[in-house]
């Protein structure tokens, strides 16, 4: 039963990690400066962040600015998490009923 | 084919380091290394992304050097700079997997202090035994 | 303030949720009216955004001023608009229903319990809202962390559950980024409609096809579909059922949504009819589902680990019909997304408020339940009919489509088998409504039950409780008749032009 | 067709019982007499409002009346034609003997849930008038639909085993049923884009031979359970489980007629003759048909229990009616129309006899009536009445209906169904005319003898009021209610001229 279980899991990972592989081979070389993921939005947020913002980090301008609902979602994730933390964790204890 | 190799490699890389941790979450029994594994597989995705903003030819990170002067602007070239938006977008979802590693310990607690075990196979023994002689009633998880 | 109402419908519950701890600290008795004060505002701007769609077409709202491929968009057409309306709904049902349920499932934590059912709303909210496919990612992963929170607090198993769906949905999510990743690093864009003018010239392009494989197989795993549904049982039932209320209905309905957004606005349909055979997959699967769903809650006993094995074939019903790629098949697709979220979200209700009087969930206890609870169990009738497909109740139209669609399509198995789900259903059906209506065999042998009126009492459940029940049995009555109206005036815009 | 009113009339009559239901379970059990007046008060409207339809129908005006889109082209729609207006009629005039006698007969035998009973009765009838009334075939599946779940509660109303079997049973056929009948009504309208109702037929020049005989297959299949058909009729003698009076309306009025006019709509009204004269299925359809009628009619002999007897001649009949309409000759039709209206009388009245005398002296096998026509005379009299009609005899109204069949059948020249026509005849002169000889002349059982003892008016006056009608349209048959013309009308809208 476990090994077979193993089995599967190992099958399921090395076919997810071929297909991943197999992707690569249209990717752009790495570091290659003209990639469409450096030439298409990018660039126009390292000569303009800074003019815009007044921000001379362009990652903090794209952060905190040009993708700031991003920033509130992660804020957000991160008080979801400590909520959901504290909500599963916390102990009431009986006396607390009495007080109300 | 070693052009292709170089220009390739870092991914495969990435793609390895991937799959282990995936292979944790789904093969191991024990839930600690199952978290574990979640998180290699998290930090392996975060790796690949941020690859993807190197530009080779002396980019430096993007941080305006000389912002403070007027003309500035005027200076900056796009080759010079690292792509920020991989960084940016990692930003978030190395929170994100920092938070989901913090409620899956939350749970962790929780199971541990239920079933005083944290492997998969011992807890579910119990839950088979107890679902035996009653049936599931409402709990206060912190009980 | 109208030009505001997409930023309004994320930002007012997001607030909310974040003030929701301190007024919960000052008086934890307070946090209930708070929530559902506070749910009134996205309620209010999501009909509002409907309406205006329907008056003007799609609009778009561009958070902080920023133009779309650089900034965060939020786009609201016809099929977005009609989601943020039904997740308000039911949210807010859901929201009057948890004041009993959730203060006696989460005694002393309530306001701990109330954020994150409003961080979970505003998730789901955000995933339908945003046009920005890592804005998707950030609420996919807000509803999901909440939704973990919320569920792990439930019965015994919950702990177990949870950690489960944690590490799948986790998978789930992070094979979404990848896709993400992908396709940005054949494009360089993340924006949905940006992509979308990007990507069909990338159609043939390995890394598009590898983006896509992982963003339908991550999407897949939310949607809990077969064979990727096997943590949603577990998840669903131990959860409390102040939270499955919330969660069960919406976490798929949404995920079938964000599947629509990617194979018909992200990718032109086309790619899925020539350069995919992904709808023969999913149509497949689907089949599978509906099969395995039907079949596994036939052998449940417990009926909300039977709902929730009737849900993963539901999710069968709603890819089936994405699959045949036709407009009758989309069509019942999302309409199936509105009744199937009305439907669940009234069973859900019910067997709260079944648990809440102490009942069982064992089909054993609802032996002559009619006379302890009549008006819970005639919302349970009139959810059973839908679900067997019996008009006038919503169901029957949405698999009036999806079997128009399989018959349009020629895929005679998939017709056969959305016909069978139906008798399936209403075999699992009517076996509780026998028990529930009918005395026990005993006594009718004994002549007890044959003397005189037998006095029906009232259901003694909180107003809390019956009223959602009873407006969600009513919607799903009005949602039938109304279907037509519904698909002439949102859904019918809503399908790509080229079917 | 001629003149097209816009009325809001017939959704009136569907809505009135409805409405009805839900104040009889408001009233609840606390006040019986104002609950029961709801029905009668329901009962009464309806008839006016069906009534009131006769006349512009004949003069060959269809009313018409449209609620809301359901899909494109497709609306929930009511048209009143002279064939839907038939069973209307006939459905709204037999509720109201059938209300007297339910509370008759639920009142003297203390039944249980009787607000259930009465609630479900109104929503079947409000149902049946849908049926009747559709203007296309999905608004006539919607009620259809409507109507099979209804009548559930009925079937397991007496909550013993045997009930919950037969509910079960009558559920698993039904609703199987209603999944086939989906697919059928889905093909078609994938296939002509319409599903309205239209004389003589809409499907001609769409889709190929093949698919269209397995279409009519599907269709006759869906429709064919609730009327009987015999390799699906398992589930009507099981449904006999149900209190007397619901197997009177409903087993032999209102479902078994739902199923019947179903597959009259879909043979005339969807294929139309000549496209089934194309196809050449009528002889295979009226093949399968007229060997139910010859089964039915023998397997009714071998039955002991009253009400299973009673079941097995509805089986019979019900097929003779679909064998008339399926000769597609105008004879045959005239007098397989015909027989929908003239079989419901008599075969309400033989039920209506059987809950009388079950009511009574809780007798219900064939063999334990000896003798009782003496003590109950009006009971026994109207159940000679309406057996003599079944069997075709002069001056009943069966004796109408079964002449234009045979006429129909020799004028296809397919004697072999004038011979199944005249064998089922005296299939019914042999399991009919036993009942009324030994409650007549029989020695009565010991337990019985000597008295003579009616059940309570409120039984014995519906009962005498349909037997008298049977005669009465026997030998009128454009008595009040101007059924022949209105038949005669429904088949020229079919056949045209």
């Amino acid at each position: 039963m476990r090994n077979w279980f193993k089995l599967i899991s190992m099958a399921a990972v090395i076919i997810t990690g071929a297909l991943l592989i197999y992707g690569t081979h249209d990717m752009p070389a790495w570091g290659d400066p003209d990639s469409p993921a450096n030439s298409h939005v990018s660039p126009r947020y390292i000569t303009e962040a800074t003019k815009k913002t007044a921000t001379p980090n362009i990652v903090s301008a794209v952060l905190a600015d040009y993708r700031s609902y991003d920033t509130l979602g992660e804020s957000a994730v991160i008080f979801t998490a400590s909520i959901s933390c504290f909500f599963l964790l916390r102990r009431i204890r009986n006396k607390e009923d009495h007080n109300d | 084919m070693t052009e292709y190799i170089l220009a390739k490699y870092n991914y495969w890389i990435y793609v390895v380091l991937m799959m282990i941790g995936l292979y944790a979450m789904m093969g191991k029994r024990n839930l600690v290394k199952k978290l574990i594994g979640m998180n290699i597989f998290q930090t392996s995705i975060i790796l690949l992304f941020v690859s993807t903003g190197v530009k080779k030819g002396g980019a430096t990170v993007p941080i305006l050097m000389h912002a403070g002067h007027e003309h500035g602007a005027q200076l900056i070239q796009v080759s010079d700079y690292l792509n920020p938006l991989p960084h940016v977008l990692m930003l978030t979802a190395i929170v994100v997997s920092i938070a989901t590693t913090g409620v899956a310990l939350a749970t962790l607690i929780l199971i541990y202090k239920r079933y005083h075990t944290l492997e998969e196979d011992e807890i579910l023994a119990i839950r088979r035994e107890s679902r035996a002689y009653k049936t599931p009633r409402i709990l206060n998880p912190t009980d | 303030m109208s030009d505001q109402l997409p930023a309004l419908i994320i930002v007012a519950p997001l607030l909310g949720a974040f003030l929701t701890p301190i007024i919960g600290w000052w008086n934890r008795h307070l946090s209930h009216p708070w929530v559902l004060m506070v749910l009134t505002i996205p309620l209010y701007a999501a009909y509002s955004s409907l309406f205006k769609v329907i008056k003007n077409g799609p609009f778009g709202y561009n958070l902080g001023g920023w133009a779309p491929p650089w900034g965060i968009e939020y786009r609201i057409d016809y099929l977005s608009a009609m989601m943020l309306v039904l997740i308000t709904t039911i949210g807010f049902l859901a929201a009057i229903n948890a004041k009993s349920a959730g203060n006696t499932e989460f005694k002393g934590k309530e306001a701990q319990f109330y954020t994150l059912f409003l961080l979970q709303i505003t998730g789901f909210l955000g995933i339908v809202i945003t046009g920005d496919l890592f804005n998707v990612f950030v609420f996919l992963e807000i509803s999901s962390l909440s939704g973990y929170g919320l569920i792990a607090h439930g019965e015994e198993g919950a702990p177990m559950a949870t950690f489960n769906y944690i590490i799948i949905g986790t998978i789930g999510a992070s094979f979404y980024l990848l896709g993400v990743g992908y396709l940005y690093m054949a494009t360089g864009s993340l924006n949905i409609a940006d992509l979308a003018t990007l990507l069909p010239a990338l159609y043939h392009s390995k890394m598009v096809l590898v983006g896509f494989a992982f963003f339908t197989t991550g999407v897949a795993i939310k949607m809990g579909l077969f064979p990727l549904h096997i943590w949603m049982p577990d998840a669903y039932t131990t959860a409390p059922n102040s939270v499955s209320t919330l969660i069960a209905p919406l976490m798929t309905k949404v995920a079938a949504y964000l599947l629509i957004r990617i194979l018909f606005t992200l990718f032109k349909p086309d790619f899925a009819l020539s350069v995919v055979p992904i709808a023969t997959i999913l149509g497949w699967l689907a089949v599978a589902a509906i099969v395995v769903g039907g079949v596994k809650a036939l052998a449940q006993t417990d009926i909300k680990r039977m709902v929730t094995y009737i849900m993963v074939a539901e999710v069968g019903y709603i890819v089936m019909g994405i699959s045949v790629m036709n407009r009758a098949g989309l069509t019942g697709a999302i309409l199936h997304i509105i009744n199937d979220a009305c439907m669940l979200l009234c069973l859900f209700l019910v067997i709260g408020a079944i648990s809440f009087k102490g009942h069982g969930r064992e089909i054993y206890h609802f032996q002559n339940l009619n006379k302890k609870m009549p008006l819970t169990m005639a919302a349970f009738v009139i959810v059973a009919l839908s679900m067997c497909g019996i008009p006038p109740a919503c169901g029957f139209f949405s698999k009036w489509y999806l079997i128009m669609g399989t018959i349009v399509a020629k895929q005679w198995v998939f017709t056969a088998t959305l016909l069978a789900s139906s008798l399936i259903n209403a075999v699992l059906f009517f076996r509780i409504i026998e028990k529930a209506y009918l005395a026990p065999p005993e006594d009718v042998a004994a002549g007890l039950d044959h003397t005189e009126a037998v006095i029906i009492t009232r259901d003694k459940v909180p107003l809390t409780m019956i009223v959602p029940i009873l407006i969600s049995a009513a919607i799903i009555l009005i949602l039938g008749p109304l279907s037509g109206k519904i698909i002439e005036t949102v859904i019918q815009h809503a399908v790509p032009a080229i079917f | 067709m001629g003149e097209v009113i816009y009325s809001a009339k017939p959704l009136w009559a569907v809505l009135v019982s409805m409405g009805a239901a839900f104040l009889i379970l408001l009233t609840g059990e606390k006040a019986r007499n104002l609950r029961e007046s709801w029905t009668i008060l329901a009962a009464l409207i309806k008839f006016g409002l069906v009534f009131s339809l006769i006349k512009p129908v004949l003069a060959g005006k269809t009313i018409e009346y449209t609620l809301i889109t359901l899909l494109p082209g497709v609306a929930l729609q009511f048209r009143v034609d002279a064939f839907g207006l038939l069973f209307g009629v006939v459905a709204a005039t037999l509720w109201i003997p059938t209300s007297f006698y339910s509370i008759g007969y639920v009142r003297t035998l203390n039944e249980h849930g009787q607000s259930r009973y009465f609630f479900s009765f109104a929503m079947c009838l409000s149902a049946a008038i849908g049926v009747a009334f559709a203007g296309n075939l999905l608004t006539l599946l919607i009620f259809y639909e409507i109507l099979t779940i209804a009548t559930w509660p009925l079937v397991i109303h007496h909550e013993d085993t045997s009930a919950i079997a037969g509910g079960r049973k009558y559920l698993v056929y039904t609703l199987t049923a209603g999944c086939i009948l989906l697919l059928a009504i889905g093909i078609t309208y994938s296939l002509a884009g319409t599903l309205d109702f239209v004389g003589g037929g809409f499907l001609a020049g769409h889709g190929s031979p093949g698919l269209l005989i397995l279409l009519l297959t599907l269709f006759i299949a869906g429709f064919g359970v609730k009327a009987g058909i015999m390799p699906f009729h398992e589930w009507l003698p099981s449904a006999m489980v149900a209190p007397t009076p619901v197997s009177a309306l409903l087993h032999a009025v209102a479902v078994v007629k739902a199923g019947v006019f179903g597959c009259v709509r879909v043979i005339l009204f969807v294929f139309g003759p000549e496209l089934l004269q194309q196809l050449g299925v009528w002889t295979i359809l009226a093949g399968v048909v007229a060997f139910t009628v010859v089964a039915a009619g023998l397997l009714a002999l071998g039955q002991d229990h009253l009400k299973r007897r009673l079941a097995f001649s509805t089986i019979n009949n019900l097929a003779l009616i679909i064998l008339g309409v399926s000769l597609l000759s105008k004879n045959a039709m005239t007098g397989g129309i015909l027989h929908i209206a003239n079989h419901a009388f008599m075969k309400i009245t033989l039920f209506f006899c059987a809950g009388a005398i079950y009511a009574k002296t809780h007798k219900d096998h064939v063999s334990q009536l000896d003798g009782l026509g003496r003590q109950m005379p009006f009971t026994f009299a109207a159940f000679a009445i309406a057996s003599m009609g079944l069997c075709g005899l002069p001056p009943v109204n069966g004796f109408i209906s079964k002449w234009f069949l045979c006429l129909g059948a020799v004028e296809t020249h397919q004697i072999v169904f004038l011979f199944v026509i005249l064998t089922s005849a005296m299939l019914d002169v042999a399991f009919f005319f036993p009942i009324i000889y030994n409650g007549f002349f029989k020695k009565p059982l010991p337990d019985v003898a000597g008295k003579v003892d009616e059940a309570p008016l409120l039984m014995v006056l519906p009962l005498c009021f349909t037997a008298l009608f049977s005669v009465v349209f026997g030998i009128f048959p454009n008595a009040f209610l101007n059924f022949f013309n209105i038949v005669r009308l429904a088949v020229t809208n079919v056949l045209g001229g």
